[in-house]
């Protein structure tokens, strides 16, 4: 795989996500992520759902563009360069619907995946991690949580109904979805087996949303919390048989990653970009600072390692578009697109200087929101161990 | 061996601090962290004044606690430890103290120092940096400028000095008392013509322009000041004609605390990783990530190891006056590394829960980024220090 | 979807050269690294002479295997996972190859492309660099020069052209068969002055200067070469006047295969980590290190990767000729860097043993550090490509 | 602990070591480096003897000069300025001689310390650790083999007395040594507690000096196999009392690993003066590569961390000669000073450029001892571990 491409039309619809970023996204970037509390850009998302942008990758049977894996992560990586929060939005749809499309009957597809391609927008939550909500403690949420659920499981009434008590936290898009995906284990703390995934519309009685979660970045793409309050499970909301909800988190984990890859791909050019521009008119001990080789040569290396991490997100949606064998791959792009993120932007704040530390500049923003995205679908040191557990 | 240890009283100044840093400090930066940096908050100096804390490097004569460099780096740790903000209000009011110390007259240091030493709290700062037209997309003629280069202008007339320009970066600027002012005395460019001017802050002509909004440090309030006409009696000249020299010398000094801020918000970060790491039992030998995790914090607690011990050092040479530039700008670079390192992997370490807003981890990793910012960025340390490698 | 994937020869010889590089040349390259590279070694040149393999890119018809970049580069990453040194010699070759295959007659091809397709094993070498004077304590007054000053002259004569200087860093150089030496041609300084000559090996005049004992990448000799009134026919000029841009050209394309050195070593010292931590049953659940020494193996593992990834993009930029300049540096920079850091962390991992000389992981990291100097060094290529942001 | 200064007897040794360093250990530095096979540089041992700089910590009733552990180090870096290796014999003779120092008898002390103070070179050798010759394993000996022993060991005829047979491996100093400290296992692959330190002389019958091991640096310090065959250990040879064997190896562990480190600030010294020397004189595009920001700004970061290594280095000796808890504090030194000489050396490499490739360039030599010093006296990350054991 040496270089990636796709077709025109694809094409197309990468340069339209760019145009429509520059035009409407980017100049709302900074005043969403001010905005305190959880607020949501609604005309932005509408203008996505008119573009069928929501969830681009789904097939045209279900209303989506039926686009390529790696023209859905360029779409999300144009669309993070003006704003990531807004990006994490469509690839939480993206993450939600994984498990439906993988796993679901075909009643589930039929009933959920069309809201998505809706010129009316309609978004999908996930949320299959538990978080302890407990500051003071170390949660490391991957390594300790996967077959962990707090949510009380009693039967229903009805035979195979399942009713669920408790919540769930820092749920993204909780507030503005129709429907959610969530896994709950049918004994407390108890064994990996017993992990069952369901989708559930929002509405579903006793669901509620509760508090607002305010982020280090990605702002523009709330957090809340979930409640369930004797909720009811018929089996028609269970996502693959029963005892499945591991492999099928594991699986969808493996083919949504990347586009987080791709998120952090856009933030890292974003920064880049930004420091690059301002450092051929900022002036340094009289002249651009740019003709400064700690600072032209710095910008080298934030490039090399840029394009670096690009070609390995390529190269996982690649592989799962080729239907190859991509779970390796896919963390790989993870680790090293949210590295490499993180890297650039603080060199990125350091090259643009001064101004870049005070709130509201793009530089800070960039910092933040690659911070808060190597935290996204799994740390890096989580999928470490994914890429380990193979050796 | 010439080895450093505190006195008991010392020690107990220390704890005396830490427990005001990490409990009444800290909820009110946490608070003031929460609803941005808006405005100036008296909260936080009022509990640092009650402990004569504002200014403690003042001598006793004027009702300060006259504490050594080395003894005053350990308290801005631990007060950064809770806050560092906080720390950085106190670091603040050193910069505007230090040439009053150095240069000024009698009659100054009495009129003025005072202010800092008594129970209800007052500020000081200095307005240095100017916001320079440095967006420029043409390379200007002369290549001579460097940062020294200030275009706010002192003239003398009739015994007073009528200051005009603009500053920027001034923290404390909008309320403090007086504020130590750079300005050009004279026509000329080069660094002679440079003077430091106290300025009260009920001279007419001082405005507020901008209140900049930080990432972090938002415990204390930074704004950008415009000078119209500002007039001063001729006295309040700081340090005749020495004005490039006295700035050096309190960068140098100062930065040392800056320093100091950065190992203060490293074991802040630190001790919260770690603790979180002991509550949930990370330790315990049959978790995987053992000793991942915990070689991860013996590396992190190498480094702040180091950090201190580098602005400690920095702290004694100034405290023994031996040279020390070179040493405070080391002690600045690496301890501002490594609280920028340290933070962002206390974050990574405690996981989902230290990335939201609220927590305290989230606050250290901003708080830790502005230290590149104040005082001049990481590139132009390396380079003064370069010209004396 | 252009999806680049290999035929089923091609398979089959990527695994051949995998197996020939792993067994025979590596035991030989671990002899000749023992010994030191003060002679030219014959046993490997034939072992790749035997396959075809000193020159693959030669087309057919001058009897080559005409191999496309992007499967050189995967070959020579699968020899130098065996030997750098002997991955370095076959890049060397295809440096001299590049300027005739580019810009030769196709006279000079039939004379002289043949010889490195040959069973008999044959070498060949571009003679660029010089020793500068760059060691001079003053500072000259020109500040013009840059890395096309070149010194050694070809004076134009009678049909001839008769060539006097001094080249360094010449991988090959003491034994091959030709050699393309770029010279002025002309009194000009400027770039276009500069030429490619094909200098045989037979000409008198041609004298090994000095052997260079090499910290790593022993099993290719490398010379500084004198030519002193090296008398050639004129038709020997490659590229009537184009030598700049030739040059280029043949940097630009090369540095990919650099890139693919750096990461077949960085792919066997991995390998040799990993099979090392499985036999002592790391990843066992109970080995309190099995978790770190698996994510550091998972983090070389996704850099190895990546390095590939570049460098291959590179090749296929080549291959389609696409601009590849800005991304053939940037494969061999983060290539070199990833092999630097993965060969260094592999001995961390392997442990003491690792650091005995005899032991792979030590030459690996010696090997690794000398590509940092073939070819140009970092801060060359991060200047070159910083003028393409 | 701000500065740590030595009275000025201690600085006139300092410099007197410099002196030397300059005038006999650097001059010969390549050339030692380049022998192969373990020969020994005795000229610079003789004049080291000479001048007392052996053992110089050793207190004056054993003949010692009786300095400070501070000044000690101060004056193993300036030794490893010239010579890595040469302070490494040094550095491993205080090691043998430290758990004589801690644990011995009066008896022991007064037949061995003695010896190292002499005016006729008289060494020590260590081998504490076990190494498994195989060079295809990975043999993570800090991890895995200070309780585990493969000498085999029998009762011995008289009371009291045992046999060993056996080899250890890697043994620096062997080959020069008088007299070298061991540690075996009483029972095989046992428990911890049956871990024994033991001194003997080289000429002990059944001990033999093996194989030379070549190494990638310190090669002026050889290092060889050391082989047991049905060697009679008497009591009067083992250190401390029996199953104190850990013990005593951890706590001469502590009190030695920062003179590893004060060795590695000489090597990175060593690196950064001539890389910095260099960049003033080696021309990069028309002048000094100095005047370029990316080559000042890496020196001047190369000095900050070196900075930074020294006072980390100076603190755990200063805690030594005050008698406080130090074992912290030693553990960081190493780690720090390791790494920061793996850091420099590289960085150095880079902007001295060309020539510091070749084999005997100065440059590439500093390399190789800095990443040898990584694992002598225990690698960083098992340096971490000891850190973090006390947490």
């Amino acid at each position: 795989m040496f270089r990636h491409t796709i077709p025109s039309q694809e094409t197309d619809l990468v340069m339209m996500a760019r145009e429509i970023t520059q035009n409407f996204i980017s100049p709302n970037a900074i005043e969403l992520d001010q905005r305190v509390g959880g607020s949501t850009d609604f005309a932005t998302i509408n203008l996505l759902a008119e573009h069928n942008l929501l969830a681009p990758n789904l097939p045209s049977e279900y209303g989506g563009l039926g686009i390529s894996h790696l023209a859905t992560a360029m779409i999300l990586e144009e669309i993070a360069v003006g704003c990531a929060g807004i990006a994490t939005i469509i690839s939480t749809n993206l993450h939600a619907i994984s498990p439906i499309i993988t796993a679901g009957t075909l009643e589930q597809k039929q009933e959920y995946l069309p809201k998505l391609t809706n010129k009316t927008p309609h978004l999908a939550a996930l949320t299959l991690i538990e978080h302890k909500p407990n500051l003071d403690i170390f949660a490391h949420p991957e390594a300790m949580s996967i077959s962990r659920s707090s949510i009380k499981v009693k039967k229903g009434s009805e035979e195979g109904c399942t009713v669920l008590r408790g919540h769930k936290d820092y749920v993204m898009n909780a507030n503005i979805a129709d429907f959610f995906v969530t896994m709950y284990s049918s004994t407390p703390y108890g064994d990996k087996k017993d992990l069952q995934v369901i989708v559930l519309p929002m509405d579903t009685p006793g669901v509620a949303v509760g508090e607002v979660r305010n982020t280090l970045g990605l702002r523009s793409c709330s957090a809340n919390e979930v409640v369930f309050d004797n909720v009811e499970i018929a089996n028609n909301h269970k996502i693959g048989k029963p005892g499945s909800g591991l492999l099928v988190f594991m699986q969808n984990l493996d083919r949504s990653v990347a586009y987080t890859g791709a998120i952090c791909l856009g933030v890292a050019r974003a920064a880049y970009e930004t420091a690059l521009k301002t450092s051929k008119i900022r002036m340094y001990m009289g002249r651009p600072s740019f003709e400064e080789s700690a600072v032209s040569y710095a910008l080298v290396d934030m490039a090399t390692k840029l394009n670096a991490a690009r070609l390995s997100v390529h190269l996982a949606c690649s592989l799962i578009d080729s239907d190859l064998d991509f779970s390796q791959a896919a963390s790989k792009s993870k680790v090293i697109a949210s590295s490499v993120a993180q890297e650039v932007t603080a060199k990125a704040m350091e090259i643009v200087g001064g101004r870049a530390y005070l709130y509201g500049h793009e530089s800070e923003k960039y910092l933040r929101d690659a911070k808060m995205l190597s935290i996204v679908d799994g740390s890096e040191q989580f999928h470490r161990s994914l890429i380990a557990a193979q050796f | 061996m010439d080895t450093f240890t505190w006195t008991e009283e010392e020690i107990d100044l220390i704890h005396e601090i830490r427990e005001l840093a990490t409990t009444k400090i800290a909820e009110r930066a946490t608070y003031l962290d929460s609803i941005g940096d808006e405005t100036q908050d008296w909260v936080i100096p009022e509990l640092l004044s009650r402990r004569n804390m504002l200014s403690p490097a003042i001598p006793r004569e004027y009702g300060g606690r006259e504490l050594s460099m080395c003894m005053h780096a350990a308290l801005v740790e631990e007060l950064a430890a809770g806050c560092a903000g906080a720390a950085a209000i106190v670091v603040a009011n050193n910069y505007a103290v230090t040439p009053i110390l150095v240069a000024g007259s009698k009659e100054l240091k009495n009129e003025f120092l005072p202010y800092l030493t008594t129970k209800s709290p007052n500020l000081a700062c200095t307005a240095i940096n100017e916001t320079r037209s440095d967006y420029n997309l043409e390379r200007p003629e002369m290549s001579s400028e460097d940062i020294t280069r200030i275009l706010t202008f002192a003239e003398h007339k009739d015994e007073t000095a009528i200051i005009n320009g603009s500053k920027d970066y001034i923290i404390n600027g909008s309320v403090a008392k007086f504020m130590l002012t750079l300005a050009r005395s004279s026509e000329s460019k080069q660094k002679s013509g440079l003077q430091f001017y106290l300025v009260p802050n009920t001279t007419p002509g001082i405005d507020v322009a901008e209140v900049l909004r930080k990432s972090g440090l938002r415990a204390c309030h930074t704004v950008k000041i415009d000078f119209h006409n500002v007039t001063i009696p001729e006295e309040y000249k700081v340090g005749d004609g020495a004005g490039y020299l006295l700035l050096m010398q309190t960068f140098d000094r100062n930065r040392t605390l800056i320093g100091a801020i950065g190992v203060g918000v490293a074991k802040a970060a630190y001790e919260m990783a770690l603790e979180a790491a002991r509550s949930n039992q990370i330790f315990s030998g049959t978790n995987s990530y053992s000793h991942y995790v915990s070689s991860t914090l013996a590396d992190l607690s190498t480094q702040i190891d180091a950090a201190r011990l580098a602005v400690m050092r920095a702290a004694y040479y100034i405290d023994i006056d031996e040279n020390y530039a070179r040493v405070s700008i080391m002690a600045k670079l690496y301890a501002t590394q490594v609280a920028q390192h340290v933070t962002s992997t206390a974050v990574d370490l405690i996981g989902r829960l230290g990335f939201f807003v609220g927590h305290p981890a989230e606050k250290y990793l901003r708080d830790a980024q502005m230290l590149s910012m104040i005082a001049g960025s990481d590139y132009l340390h390396r380079h003064i220090l370069a010209s004396q490698l």
